[in-house]
């Protein structure tokens, strides 16, 4: 057969990302037209002040729960515990931080420990004992807040330490930390999938484990990597979202995170089937999302009518991703003229 | 009928003298309770099941407890296993007001009295209940809309924090505020929206609120909870203002937290909501056992705290 | 023929469909009679697939007209293509693994009383149909306790469990062994004399020419010719397929036999080797620079014997020796790191990676065995994918193409250079030519003798035997999962083969 | 063959079947009174609602897809028949006619949103569930008792069966064992339910076998629709209440029920029965759990455990099975 056109156009980090970010744009355009202020930039106390830095801020602990979920669901899997784990490692923060004559680097180490103990219990679930993932990961998500109030007894617990608020509160260069913190965590997501073959393992055995096992690749290390790691980038949301509040509160830190996260991910054009992954575009995701909250709360959406015009919006995103709607489009607007 | 309270120092004997009267001859049995949690959503719930279940001890009364983990099927389903156990009296704090109906009646057949804590029931047939132990939400935003009138002198643009949609205490706080703003031409809500009674939400939602072009008028807080509170008067900081006195706070609830933020200024009036009624909740029982007649309903001890009570009564505060 | 010129029963004329960057079919005709075998032919993505699925409704046609018995059809699915009589067994085996054989067969049209289905029903016509194929098995078992091939009949039977009018059948022979083909022709057979119009796509010449009445030769996507089966020499077919002179390719079967003793050490050594209840005990050795087979019926142990030695399976009793060391292999990756490389008989389910792309599937082991963190370099890549794409003859638009939309055949090759890449010293290749054309056939054998004298050792499973026979210089031969026999020198024919599997006492 | 054996798909039912038993004797060893009548009619009136949604669940776990509407479409269907009833007077058959064509409407588009535009079922269910909560608020944003007499009397009094002086069946548990029975039926004994598994077991075989697969989806999840309306429903008659806020998270219950009762996530295996004893064994946990005493936070670690432990007894079992049909057939 004679091509008609040579594909040999790799795939590159870009590819797959115009829906998602025409979504993100559209969502961007509506608010310069219909929301005053909703651009405003200033700079106040050293620091840019305004919506928009709210939505890089707030989708920050999104932005880096999806970088995890992203491999996760690469591998044809899903981690519904991160929610709880961020309460787990949040806690162990906050009981730390109490703690006097505990090293601060220690008590960051210690909670970015325990997400990714967390994360590994997961994938010590899914591979070893062939759990599937929604099951295994459903196990941490209902007890995992258990555990977090075992660890407070149920106790809210409150601190000051100018350190740990820090790393949820500060700015660096004029952004918020938690912002630089997800950017930091996306180029080592890159690096660590791009620059070694990882990338390539998590897509082939998210795409056919049985080929990728005959095929050399050890499916359990790859599942058991990437459950680990969606752990510990659940305990550094936790270290986050605990820092941000200066307190911890185990039922509700991270509730249903876990579903922004998701979405973010498929959003972002990476299938829930497993395979080809795009790390950008769960982050242009997960800004679509957070960019959607935040224009809810600029137009006064009461909170329990709020997820109405999230649903619509997520809808409509994917059906532009669709190429099924894409081709029903176009057969439509071939027959109309007709 | 509350006179066991003022049995101080030695409840533990006291009770087992009235169960003894209510049952007659069985003198050994021990008084076993029911009691249905809604959850451990909050420190507030945490420092009521603590009174609750140290209260029991104190007393020397089986206590079956049962978490519903906010969802009333739980709860029924554990109201039901209660009959089935088959104890003296249930207690529950109902996770929504309406619903209840035809449990009661289960439980009312099998001849066993039931306790309300914390919320009331929508129920036609006040029989279903003996009596209702807990805090008038509806009480709590009149207090917070009197004294934001009497600090503001009537004059305030005011941002509310609402609880979780649906909630009880979110529903009736508001509209015990609103009673009062009716009252008050001078004081209007430009901005309302839900926090779900916690933190980040309420941080969020006030940062949102400081980015508005309505922004600049807002000269008071009134936050459904004081987590949702404490979340804001972190916006406001960040926003570059002083809560508590470019933007005036006030809350409800009253756990410690909100005592030390007033303590530092940045709070200025917390409504007590007060979830230590172990002992109220014993002396209903007890006097329920020695069938005497209750008043359908029991308020609790509750107060408000400003800026200049917080230093001394925070060393005091137990939640 | 002559004898029903006047009203053919399917005629398809000008059909066109192309799929991104590949213009699959254009402007073909095709035409079947009544009571006729019509054999499809074609090289690996020819476009033979494509037209089935077209005119099965799976995909929708770019352009082109379609009759059937003379009136006009458009069908939009499988369904309504069998509403009107058209019934396809696919390429891959395509049912349902989970459910009983009997649902299998019945699914869609289920035997029912008052509207329920009647499971007892059921199973009776399932028995029957299966009759029909020759097959007695426990239909109540599920699908996947069978082997490919039973999987394959199971197919056959549920295409002719409906009142067919057209039979289409892509490749269904590929999996079936002599006697069964035997069988299969029978059956199709007694239904070209009940009228039926068949279908075949193969790639197998002799049967071709055992069967088909009438053959219709694609090229490119392009028709080449229709011609008459009677009237057309098997060299002349081969050229149509390949559209160049076959002289030059034929070249190159015959050029194994002269070679001799291999002189290259023992490197593969079996002894009294295999696992209880799936096969065993084989015993043979292999030398580097030796091509052995495996011979046997389906299901007589030679995938399990394969699928032991690298590892996916793990061995119970006797012992494994590589080099001359003892070894025990528990993974494939174990396996690769040995220097073993093993292709499935399964492409769908064990061999390609379908969303990646033919570059990323070939390095897929070679990066695997280089580990995590050395990822080969682009342009290593690149070289890699364009060297085999050009050694093997890969038909695609490029490397990066996505390998679920090669043709069956170019994925197996694609499948093929993801071991050689690996440059092992023992190479497993089971049924490394299912589904490929001939000219690509002789290339892998072709290749198969090159890796030879550059000392591979190789273990060449393959139901066709001419071609173990052509390929090696010795065979084992397996029956009812244990070792029968072993053929070397003049012993070493067919008949050989077939007497030791029938049981003659012929081996040593 | 020869003799019936048990055929290895059903032992995963059977071991199911058996945790069932073991854990209702060792309640009934442990505590006084376990073994009683209303134990046992509290267990199937107080999963009724569960029950009821674990179902439709199913049918969509078997077809390969997942809904996670199902909470938020029962606090839809119960605040719209409350407002409907108690505010808008509309008689109660009506309004819960209206709800059950509604959530069946509701399950049918999503149906269709996947099926036509090849959409992911997790995510357009997803939608759904934000979808059918919002939705919920906006009926009323706080909940509201029915006290309509077809509750108050019709559903507790007429059409519960006084089975002794005390403990009478709840009509909520009839609606729940006759969806089962029905479903039993359809999984069973109809094309429909054999195209499911169909579906489910691999989608472009079943379209290459010319089985009806967009019907079928669509199908699927308008069953799905329907029982989560059902639920709704029957969440009323259990309640006499609309509540917006109603069973959130109960879609990872109704999971947990059918993968407990032996239905494997990705679809093509699995039984209704086998959802139904899943059901009664999270029942039957909770009131365990109820009657130990315990805390809260345990609670759900134990519970987070328990479904750990079934699952992994599964495979085992399942595994055991296999090895056991493997010797069988070379044996
Ligand atoms: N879904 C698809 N998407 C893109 N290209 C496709 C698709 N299916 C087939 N093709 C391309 O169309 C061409 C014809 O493929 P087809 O499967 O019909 O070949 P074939 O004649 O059956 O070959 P084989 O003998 O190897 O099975 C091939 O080049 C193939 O790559
Ligand atoms: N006649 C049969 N009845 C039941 N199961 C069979 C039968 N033949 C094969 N099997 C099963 O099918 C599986 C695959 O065996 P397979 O037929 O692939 O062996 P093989 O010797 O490699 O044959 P081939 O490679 O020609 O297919 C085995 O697990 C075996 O149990
Ligand atoms: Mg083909
Ligand atoms: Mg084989």
């Amino acid at each position: 057969m004679r091509p008609e056109r040579f594909q040999n156009r790799p795939v590159r980090w870009w590819s797959g990302l115009e829906w998602p970010v025409a979504g993100l744009a559209l969502l961007l355009l509506f608010n310069l037209t219909f929301t005053p202020g909703f651009f405003h930039l200033e700079l106040r106390n050293g620091h840019l002040y305004g919506s928009l830095v709210d939505i890089i801020n707030r989708g920050s602990p999104v932005v880096i729960l999806g970088l995890g979920m992203t491999l996760v669901i690469a591998t044809g899997g899903v981690d519904l515990s991160v929610g709880a784990v961020m309460a787990i490692a949040g806690t162990v923060a906050a009981q730390l931080i109490l703690r006097p004559g505990f090293s601060f680097p220690a008590l960051i180490l210690a909670s970015l420990a325990v997400g990714t103990l967390a994360g590994c219990w997961n994938g010590f679930l899914v591979t070893w004992l062939r759990v599937q993932p929604l099951v295994a990961t459903l196990v941490l998500m209902v007890g995992g807040r258990g555990i977090a109030q075992l660890l407070t007894n149920g106790q809210q617990i409150y601190f000051e330490d100018a350190r740990l608020v820090f790393v949820g509160n500060g700015h660096l260069l004029g952004l918020p930390f938690p912002v630089l913190l997800s950017l930091a965590l996306l180029g080592l997501t890159a690096l660590l999938t791009r620059r070694t073959a990882l990338g390539l393992f998590i897509e082939s055995v998210g795409d056919n484990p049985r080929a990728s096992e005959f095929a050399g690749v050890s499916t359990r290390t790859v599942k058991f990597v990437v459950y680990a790691f969606s752990g510990f980038c659940a305990g550094l949301a936790g270290l986050i979202d605990t820092s941000n509040i200066k307190s911890v509160d185990a039922n509700k830190i991270g509730l249903t995170l876990e579903l922004d996260a998701i979405l973010a991910v498929v959003v972002g054009g990476t299938a829930l089937t497993g395979g080809r992954f795009s790390l950008l575009g769960t982050v242009v995701g997960a800004l679509f999302i957070r960019t959607l909250t935040t224009t809810m709360y600029a137009w006064n959406v009461k909170s329990d009518v709020a997820p109405v015009p999230k649903a619509l919006a997520i809808i409509a995103v994917c059906l532009l991703q669709s190429p099924a709607f894409r081709r029903r489009l176009a057969a439509f607007r071939r027959a109309s003229p007709s | 009928g509350l006179f066991l309270a003022s049995c101080g120092e030695e409840p533990a004997k006291t009770p087992g003298g009235a169960a003894a009267e209510a049952g007659g001859g069985a003198k050994k049995k021990q008084i076993v309770v029911g009691f249905s949690q809604i959850g451990a959503e909050s420190g507030w719930r945490t420092a009521n099941t603590e009174s609750i279940q140290s209260e029991a001890k104190k007393r020397g009364i089986k206590l079956l407890f049962s978490d519903a983990q906010g969802k009333q099927e739980n709860q029924i389903n554990a109201l039901r296993s209660f009959i089935a156990q088959g104890v003296d009296v249930i207690a529950f704090s109902p996770v929504i007001v309406s619903g209840w109906e035809p449990v009661l009646q289960e439980i009312k057949k099998a001849g066993i009295p039931v306790v309300l804590t914390d919320r009331a029931v929508d129920a036609k047939d006040d029989t279903l209940y003996a009596t209702f132990i807990g805090s008038d939400f509806i009480e709590e935003g009149h207090r917070a809309g009197e004294w934001l009138a009497k600090a503001t002198g009537g004059k305030a643009v005011i941002a509310e924090l609402v609880g979780t949609p649906g909630a009880a205490p979110a529903i009736d706080r508001k509209k015990g505020f609103e009673e009062v703003l009716a009252k008050n031409p001078g004081m209007k809500i430009i901005k309302s929206q839900s926090g779900d009674f916690n933190r980040t939400k309420g941080k969020e939602v006030m940062e949102a609120f400081l980015k508005s072009p309505e922004a600049k008028q807002i000269t008071a807080l009134y936050a459904h909870n004081d987590d949702m509170a404490l979340g804001a008067i972190q916006a406001i900081e960040e926003a570059g203002l002083k809560p508590g006195k470019d933007i005036v706070v006030v809350s409800i609830d009253g756990v410690r937290g909100a005592f030390q933020a007033m303590a530092d200024g940045k709070l200025n009036c917390t409504v007590e909501c007060n979830p230590l009624i172990g002992p109220q909740l014993f002396d209903a029982v007890e006097a329920l056992l020695a069938k005497k007649t209750l008043p359908k309903r029991t308020g609790v001890m509750e107060s408000v705290y400003e800026q200049s009570q917080a230093k001394e009564a925070l060393p005091n505060r137990k939640y | 023929m002559a004898s029903d010129a006047s009203a053919p029963l399917l005629e398809i004329r000008g059909l066109t469909k192309s799929f991104p960057g590949v213009k699959a079919l254009e402007g073909v005709d095709f035409t079947v009679r009544r009571g006729e075998v019509h054999a499809l032919m074609g090289e690996n993505g020819a476009g033979k697939s494509t037209l089935i699925k077209v005119l099965t409704g799976v995909y929708a046609p770019d352009g082109g007209t379609f009759r059937l018995g003379g009136a006009v059809i458009r069908p939009a699915s499988t369904k309504e293509a069998e509403a009107v009589g058209i019934s396809t067994v696919y390429q891959e085996v395509n049912l349902i693994p989970h459910l009983s054989v009997a649902e299998n067969i019945c699914l869609g049209r289920q035997p029912t009383r008052f509207g329920f289905v009647d499971w007892a029903g059921m199973t009776r016509r399932a028995v029957a149909a299966l009759a029909r194929v020759d097959l007695r098995i426990d239909v109540r078992r599920p699908l996947s306790s069978y082997s490919i091939a039973i999987q394959q009949l199971t197919a056959l039977a549920r295409a002719l469990d409906v009142s067919a009018r057209l039979l289409i059948l892509d490749e269904p022979t590929s999996s079936l062994d002599a006697r069964e083909v035997g069988e299969l022709f029978q059956v199709l057979r007694k239904l070209r004399a009940e009228g039926l119009g068949i279908v075949m796509v193969t790639h197998f010449l002799d049967q071709v020419y055992a069967i088909a009445d009438r053959i219709t030769v694609l090229r490119d996507g392009r028709l080449v010719g229709e011609y008459e089966t009677a009237k057309l020499p098997r060299m002349e077919l081969v050229s149509r397929m390949v559209g160049r002179d076959w002289s030059a390719v034929a070249a190159a079967p015959r050029a194994v036999a002269g070679v001799g003793e291999p002189t290259g050490e023992v490197l593969l050594e079996l002894r009294n080797f295999g696992r209880p209840g799936l096969v065993g005990p084989v015993d043979f050795s292999l030398r580097a620079g030796e091509v052995m087979g495996l011979a046997g019926l389906l299901g007589s142990g030679r995938t399990e014997t394969a699928r032991l030695i690298f590892g996916i399976e793990r061995a119970r009793t006797g012992e494994m020796r590589l080099g001359g060391r003892p070894i025990k292999v528990h993974s494939p990756r174990q396996a690769i790191r040995e220097g073993l490389a093993f292709t499935s008989e399964n492409r769908k389910l064990e061999g390609i990676i379908p969303h990646l792309s033919v570059r990323e599937n070939i390095i897929l082991a070679l990066q695997a065995r280089e580990g995590l963190l050395r990822p080969l370099p682009r342009a290593r890549q690149l070289a890699l994918a364009d060297e085999f794409i050009q050694l093997l003859g890969i038909s695609t638009p490029g490397p990066e193409q996505a390998v679920m939309n090669l043709s069956g055949g170019n994925q197996q090759k694609v499948l093929l250079a993801r071991w050689l890449a690996l440059q092992p010293r023992l190479l497993i290749l089971d049924e490394p030519t299912r589904g490929i054309d001939v000219g690509a056939k002789a290339e892998i054998e072709k290749l198969v003798q090159s890796l030879r004298a550059k000392g591979l050792a190789i273990l060449f499973i393959s139901s066709e035997l001419e071609e173990v026979v052509r390929g090696c210089r010795r065979v084992v031969v397996l029956r009812d999962r244990v070792q029968v026999g072993e053929l070397t020198g003049p012993a070493l024919t067919e008949e050989g083969i077939l007497q030791t599997i029938a049981g003659a006492s012929h081996a040593p | 063959m020869k003799p019936p054996r048990l055929n290895s798909q059903y032992i995963p039912l059977v071991a199911t079947g058996v945790v069932l038993a073991v854990l209702y004797v060792t309640g009934g060893c442990l505590f006084p009174n376990f073994f009683s009548l209303r134990v046992l009619v509290n267990l199937f009136g107080g999963n009724a609602v569960l029950g009821v949604a674990a179902i439709g669940a199913t049918f969509v776990i078997l077809s390969g897809g997942i809904d996670l509407s199902v909470g938020a479409v029962i606090g839809f269907t119960s605040i719209l028949i409350a407002t409907l009833v108690e505010e808008h007077h509309v008689a109660p058959l009506l309004a819960i006619s209206l709800a059950l064509l509604l959530g069946t409407g509701f399950g049918a588009g999503m149906g269709a949103l996947i099926q036509r535009f090849e959409l992911p079922p997790f995510l357009v269910t997803l939608a759904g569930m934000f979808l059918a909560r919002g939705l919920a608020f906006v009926v009323r944003p706080d909940n509201l008792g029915i006290h309509h007499p077809f509750y108050a009397e019709g559903i507790n009094h007429s059409l519960a069966l006084q089975l002794d002086s005390r403990v009478s069946w709840p009509f909520a548990a009839t609606c729940f064992v006759a969806l089962f029975l029905v479903a039993l039926v359809l999984a069973h004994y109809t094309r429909l339910g054999r195209n499911i598994y169909a579906l489910g077991g691999d989608e472009t075989s079943a379209r290459l076998m010319g089985l009806p697969v967009a019907r079928t989806k669509i199908a699927t999840y308008t069953i799905g629709g329907f029982c989560s309306a059902l639920a709704g429903v029957v969440y009323t008659f259990t309640t006499q209440n609309g509540d917006p806020a109603a069973c959130v998270g109960k879609e990872l219950e109704a999971i947990a029920a059918v993968v407990i009762g032996g239905t494997l996530l990705s679809g093509g295996v699995g039984f209704v029965a086998g959802t139904g004893m899943g059901v009664l064994i999270l029942g039957l946990i909770q009131t365990l759990i109820t009657y130990q005493n315990l805390n809260s936070w345990w609670t759900v670690i134990v519970v987070g455990l328990l479904l750990l432990l079934f699952i992994l007894l599964q495979n085992v079992v399942s595994a055991l099975s296999g090895r056991l049909d493997n010797t069988a057939r070379h044996g």
